[in-house]
């Protein structure tokens, strides 16, 4: 299956890309997403180990499992207000 | 009636505050968020507001729902704005009215506090020595299953 | 910069709100209080409001003081109306800036309960049946001597 | 000495008068002036025998003194807001 991988703020400089798209085994979870991510070396390897993450702009742990097509942001600390 | 916006327009106070209020609501409060001159001591020049808006459409619009649930069903209206702010202009504003004053304020403090730990927003500040930084925010916590 | 007033003219929200603010403050609390069309259950009509009008100006000058010091000497005001008002029409207004939210919350309610606990101020519901009546009010405390 | 008593509100309601004037030993407290009051019979017994009270606008006690010329206020419960 494929996923959407969106970037924003720091993240989104420290990779110099807002967006990619990563296969994953079915099943896959969004610790296993991080993990796969992380493997592609430099400047990936810049992402949290633990980064809270959307799956379909919802908030969502390292154990949820990722489905065909979803939409995954990263999401640095937040600041707004 | 709740309303909730994201939005790269000025925010218009009275505006915001005209989304709220009427005869059967005894207490009304308006809260704004406005640029700072100064962070931690350094000196601001100005503030880049950047979101995930679609995600911050939909939350924003949860947090308003909540809050209205506190003030009984009393009418909220949040706007955040984003994109690059000047100094003193307003980044959030937040209207409640309701029946009798304690649950204006605590609705009121609800959404400002839950924008904070939640709302995915990032601000970017710009210094007068003509450096930035990003503004050192918080992690939000993954929702629980409903 | 504090300011303070109780006059029969009817309150601008938008006049007071921008009696304080400035890009040294992140934050701005606006409360009013508005005249509602029920009461413990019975239908209102209007709201006389009555006062001992040279007392409550120092009063309310006092307690804007009190909220500043609370916010750091941050920016207060507030507006009380007396003389007879309409469903919906604004009885106070207070509006604080400062430079962090927690602190204009809480400068602002301080204004409001203790305009409640002693503010020599009086009102006469009117109800939709033709009768009136002075609403409960609270014994204020006297003066502990500085 | 003589003072200057306010009346407002039900208080005024109830008297038919917004002020009067009262003479009164020297030294005499608000307590005192309360008493006297409630002394001239019906209506002014009417006036609570424990009221808040200002004096010169600044809210006293029972045991305050007064002095002549004192702008005395009886307040009653205060309803603002």
């Amino acid at each position: 299956m494929t996923v959407r991988v969106l970037f924003f703020a720091a993240h989104r400089e420290l990779l110099g890309t807002s967006e990619t798209t990563v296969d994953l085994p079915d099943g896959a979870t969004v610790g296993e997403l991080v993990q796969t991510l992380r493997a592609r070396g430099a400047p990936w390897d810049l992402i949290p180990s633990r980064p809270a993450v959307a799956v379909n702009r919802r908030y969502a742990d390292g154990s949820h499992t990722l489905g065909n097509g979803d939409e995954v942001a990263m999401i640095p600390p937040v600041a707004g207000g | 009636m709740v309303w909730s916006d994201v939005t790269t327009e000025p925010i218009e106070p009275g505006a915001v505050l005209g989304r709220v209020g009427g005869a059967s609501y005894g207490a009304v409060v308006l809260f704004l968020g406005t640029v700072r001159n100064t962070n931690d001591g350094r000196p601001v020049s100005g503030m880049e507001y950047h979101g995930y808006e679609a995600m911050a459409q939909e939350q924003l619009a949860v947090i308003v729902g909540e809050a209205s649930e506190i003030a009984g069903g009393a009418p909220v209206a949040a706007v955040h704005r984003l994109g690059t702010l000047a100094l003193g202009e307003i980044s959030v504003a937040i209207a409640v009215s309701t029946p009798h004053r304690a649950s204006a304020f605590e609705a009121s403090r609800h959404v400002i506090e839950e924008i904070k730990k939640r709302l995915p927003v990032w601000k970017k500040e710009h210094y007068v020595d003509g450096r930035t930084d990003w503004v050192k925010g918080i992690q939000p916590a993954p929702e629980t299953a409903p």
